[in-house]
């Protein structure tokens, strides 16, 4: 019998709901919390969602178990069909991509995300890099952002290094305002930008001015606690409302999907004991 | 006219431009001998699957330097290269471990200690740059990436106004790698290669690059090759083919074997104890100690770890008894 | 955030940018009345092979005008479509029968009649006019052409100087068809398609129309797609499906039936008689008399023609002695 | 017992002569005398030819007869692979064609052709169009020409229509000057232009200024005949030889590879009936 949920389950079901029926959308590699919410979504609320699978490029797989790893034939399991990559790209290019998801050790305030490097002038720490992130962040026509490290612990050094920043170091992918302060408007993108911000407080959208702004929050974490884990002056909707929490059959389902419990390394130790009521 | 058989002229050389010997095959140093000092490298497969790591091992013995790596998204193989210190340049789209580990402890040292240069790029500018090279144009057009910080990092972007729109266009020259070094599950004598699962950038490297050398699982008829399915890579794009079994070792060659997680987080426990760890406890034992392809395949526990990563086939709990946290000690 | 299980925002319409739908069969008539006056059509197959004949008559008969036709090698599927009067453009690279029978006639009286305004282009040229549709950009740069008389049919070619090479570069504009007109071995309901032999322009065409019709010997289940080899056109580019056996006739579509010489040297002789012998031997009797698909195939002979025409599988004597002189009278 | 050839079995073995081993060739569709002359070259001289056969563009195929239409499964029949369209292409585009091989209606001195129109102000005449002829005729390395048309033959009223002619109404493919006088290597193209015109009455070269200029005659064919039948002043080669004819062994690969003679239909009705001595 389930009685509640875990952060990553709430997440995974605050991500399935930012996909919309009848579209094409792309989860990336390293992101389980992204591939279960895909598959939450085609399996309940989006079941003519095109679903193409990160790194395998795989349509509609039916992976028996989350892998370890995301170009891993276990996740392109169950699909007729997989794309090239470069299909898989022009797509996105044409505009007909509909959704991708992305993430950063940095996301500022205008939704840029920065997985490249940390430090401007001097490097401070490398990172792995955007894959395709920086291409789709232009190309495709929404991008629902989310990080697992909103609340920003300690480091080392006793610093708090906040993940929602001001500006970021290095813009990896673009959000509604690039790396000079253009408006991606200017820029004549296809793409709209990012919509929404999944963390592991609560959610953003962006206002007219392509600024973050919170939405809802989860339950018991309250709106000061977002102002002080956020790098940028917060900005609220006009009703932050609480975050309405997963049904049983929604945990049961992504249970099922993941039963080595692979989304969990997204979530930080620290949170891997949260719950909330189902 | 002459009475011989061709009609012959004066032609210009044309070195790569097709690669028609009928018999291919080369031992693994023979490719590796392939690799020089200096050459722009494209490495095949991505993540943890298919990647050439024999031909990598081999190149790594041999002492070469000062390589560019240019692709998409990779984790072990380059994190390798600079680890053992051949790498003075990295123009990938991703170098990691995804959530299983996390960040490329070489490649992250390499760089913060400025042995090797930030050139990141980004998936399908990769693309894009890789067909200019197949097309034989100068550059390709592309929308994206105008407003991130990558052109910022990479003066040999250009931009233009499109005569058709007015609209702002992002112009990335060919990307031409010296030398594609690619894994496949089956090729044949003349080079023809067969690659199961995601193709990822292979054929696109293989058609850019100035040359293509390739392991395969296994060597096989052509009509062998028809059988399983058909040709991914015609020949005549291969210079040198060598049967490498467990070629691309620890990742994954479906559906010969699973990626070797166990192995791979020994490496990263070795990569992240720092460079001196690294080298004792991964890339002396593993490597640059051993002889050969052979030595290697016994180091890692001969047949044993190579039924072991075969059970996948048995079914979906045995796949996943592979993945499992107890699997890692 | 609402209790709604989709988040919904002010979004743009898409029209097509994905076919969703789980079951796209639709007759022969609703994939013809897809076809509008004036679209620009983009003809699948190519030469005498699986060409969407079966479609193409459907639309003739719903007196489908001014169309413009685009694409690389074509023979009777444009021929006759000049023949009915339906075409006001054609921007092929080639319309003929090759050596077998030579010119084509219709299309050679429409253009002399300047019924029909001559836009050639040529194979490479529309392949890179379709990949830029396909990548999303106004256009695509080319090498070949200049020097040729092609720019000058074509105002809307343009030159740059390339800033990589300082070479002068030809700038072809992207190719969206209104329609790509396909016919397939295999479908399924969802209108994934499976092409066997040559898919020539195809995948491109499918790729960068604003919209898919597709004409299939069979519907089967996708499974049996994935059993066969695999899928050519996934499904979310395709808008309708049909299930038309003979749908290519005369045209082949092998391994179901090879290329009705006889048939189509009947149609030569009176397309080359004139329009009126056209009108009163060819297009009335097979085309505009027919009510439907049904009564094409009983005019052409019923299951006797289709058998013949599978012959070509029981061995090479069989398969050469349809295309002997002798069969075609 | 073969005694003799016809002018076809000449012509092919003329073509194939021209096909160099270790190197990339594509026949086009409806030219079936090419279509015989690289699977001569490939089965004589250059077996390591990479042959790609027009139409379904098959990589060394080996068609138990020649069909009567080029995109007909009969041509691929043994091909391992198939190239896509767009790859054939590249190949091209990138300087990996060695030789192509194109005709036309229309042949001019620098080795234009024209297949597209006849009449420049006025439209005399459709033609079919040239396929890929434009494109390949820039990039591929070297490019044989041929006709079979090279004696005028009288048209209805009389007149004699040269194939042979001092410029082309419309240049389909490019030679060594283009339409407005431009020299190819102006253009910056790859290829190197056409090294070769096959007809029915002898073979062509091309001189350092990029005109042909007659190499060698057919038996029985004499220099003024060929003066006779072309349409621009005549150039020779310093020794304008004598073809030299094919050994009986490729006369007899010949015919088995066109049991259908199918390559008769490129090859005038009058032409149909001469022979040279084997």
């Amino acid at each position: 019998m389930i009685r509640d949920c875990s952060l990553g389950e709430l997440m995974v079901t605050a991500i399935a709901r930012t996909v919309e029926d009848g579209t094409l959308a792309f989860h990336g590699y390293g992101s389980p919390l992204v591939q279960l919410a895909l598959h939450v979504a085609k399996r309940t609320h989006a079941p003519n969602l095109v679903l193409v699978a990160g790194a395998t490029y795989g349509i509609n797989p039916n992976p028996p178990f989350l892998s370890p790893t995301s170009n891993d034939w276990v996740m392109d399991r169950g699909a007729a069909h997989s794309l090239d990559i470069e299909e898989l790209f022009d797509l996105a290019a044409a505009g007909r991509m509909q959704r991708m998801f992305l993430s950063g050790l940095q996301i500022d305030k205008w939704g840029n995300c920065n997985v490249t490097r940390l430090g401007t002038d001097r490097l401070a720490m490398k990172l792995p890099g955007g894959g395709g992130g920086c291409n789709l962040s232009c190309d495709v026509d929404q991008v629902t952002l989310w990080t697992t490290g909103h609340r920003p612990a300690p480091d080392v050094a006793g610093r708090r290094r906040f993940r929602l920043v001001e500006q970021c170091d290095f813009v990896t992918s673009l959000g509604h305002r690039g790396v000079d302060g253009r408006d991606r408007r200017s820029l004549s993108h296809r793409g709209k930008g990012p919509q929404w911000i999944v963390t592991d407080l609560g959610v953003f959208d962006f206002d007219a001015e392509g600024h973050a702004r919170l939405r809802c929050v989860y339950p018991g974490v309250s709106i000061n606690e977002v102002r002080d884990s956020t790098g940028f002056a917060l900005r609220l909707a006009e009703n932050v409302e609480s975050m309405p929490l997963p049904d049983r059959e929604t945990i049961a389902l992504i249970r099922r999907l993941d039963p080595l419990h692979v989304h969990e390394h997204e979530v930080r130790a620290e949170d891997r004991d949260r719950r909330f009521a189902a | 006219m002459s009475n011989t058989q061709t009609i012959t002229t004066n032609r210009r050389p044309m070195p790569s431009a097709v690669w028609t010997s009928p018999d291919k095959r080369r031992g693994l140093n023979d490719l590796a001998g392939k690799v020089k000092d200096g050459d722009v490298v494209a490495v095949g497969g991505g993540l943890s699957s298919r990647v050439p790591m024999a031909i990598l091992r081999a190149v790594l013995r041999r002492k070469v330097r000062n390589l560019t790596v240019a692709g998409s998204a990779h984790g072990i193989d380059i994190d390798l290269l600079c680890g053992a210190g051949a790498v003075s340049c990295s123009s990938e789209s991703y170098v990691g471990f995804e959530q299983d580990f996390g960040i490329a402890p070489n490649y992250r040292r390499a760089c913060e200690s400025g042995e090797v240069r930030i050139d990141d790029s980004c998936c399908y500018t990769v693309v894009q740059q890789l067909r200019a090279a197949v097309a034989g144009l100068p550059f390709m057009p592309m929308r994206s990436a105008r407003g991130t910080s990558f052109p910022g990092l990479h003066p040999e972007y250009k931009t233009m106004i499109c005569p058709y729109t007015g609209e702002e266009l992002l112009l990335v020259p060919a990307l031409i790698p010296d030398i594609a070094i690619l894994h496949a599950q089956y090729g044949d004598a003349q080079g023809n290669l067969r690659i199961e699962g995601p193709p990822v950038l292979d054929p696109l490297f293989a058609k850019a690059s100035r040359m293509v050398i390739a392991s395969v699982e296994e060597i096989v008829p052509t009509e062998r090759l028809v059988e399983l399915g058909g040709i991914t890579i015609p020949y005549f794009y291969v210079s040198a083919v060598a049967e490498v079994p467990m070629g691309a070792h620890p990742t994954a060659c479906y559906p010969f074997y699973a990626y070797d997680r166990a192995h791979t987080a020994a490496y990263y426990a070795a990569a992240r104890g720092g460079a001196g760890t690294f080298n004792t406890d991964y890339l002396e034992p593993f490597v640059l100690g051993c002889a050969d392809h052979a030595s290697y395949l016994r180091r890692i526990g001969g047949d044993e770890t190579r039924r072991r990563l075969a059970t996948w086939s048995e079914g979906t709990e045995a796949w996943m008894s592979l993945y499992r946290e107890e699997a890692l000690t």
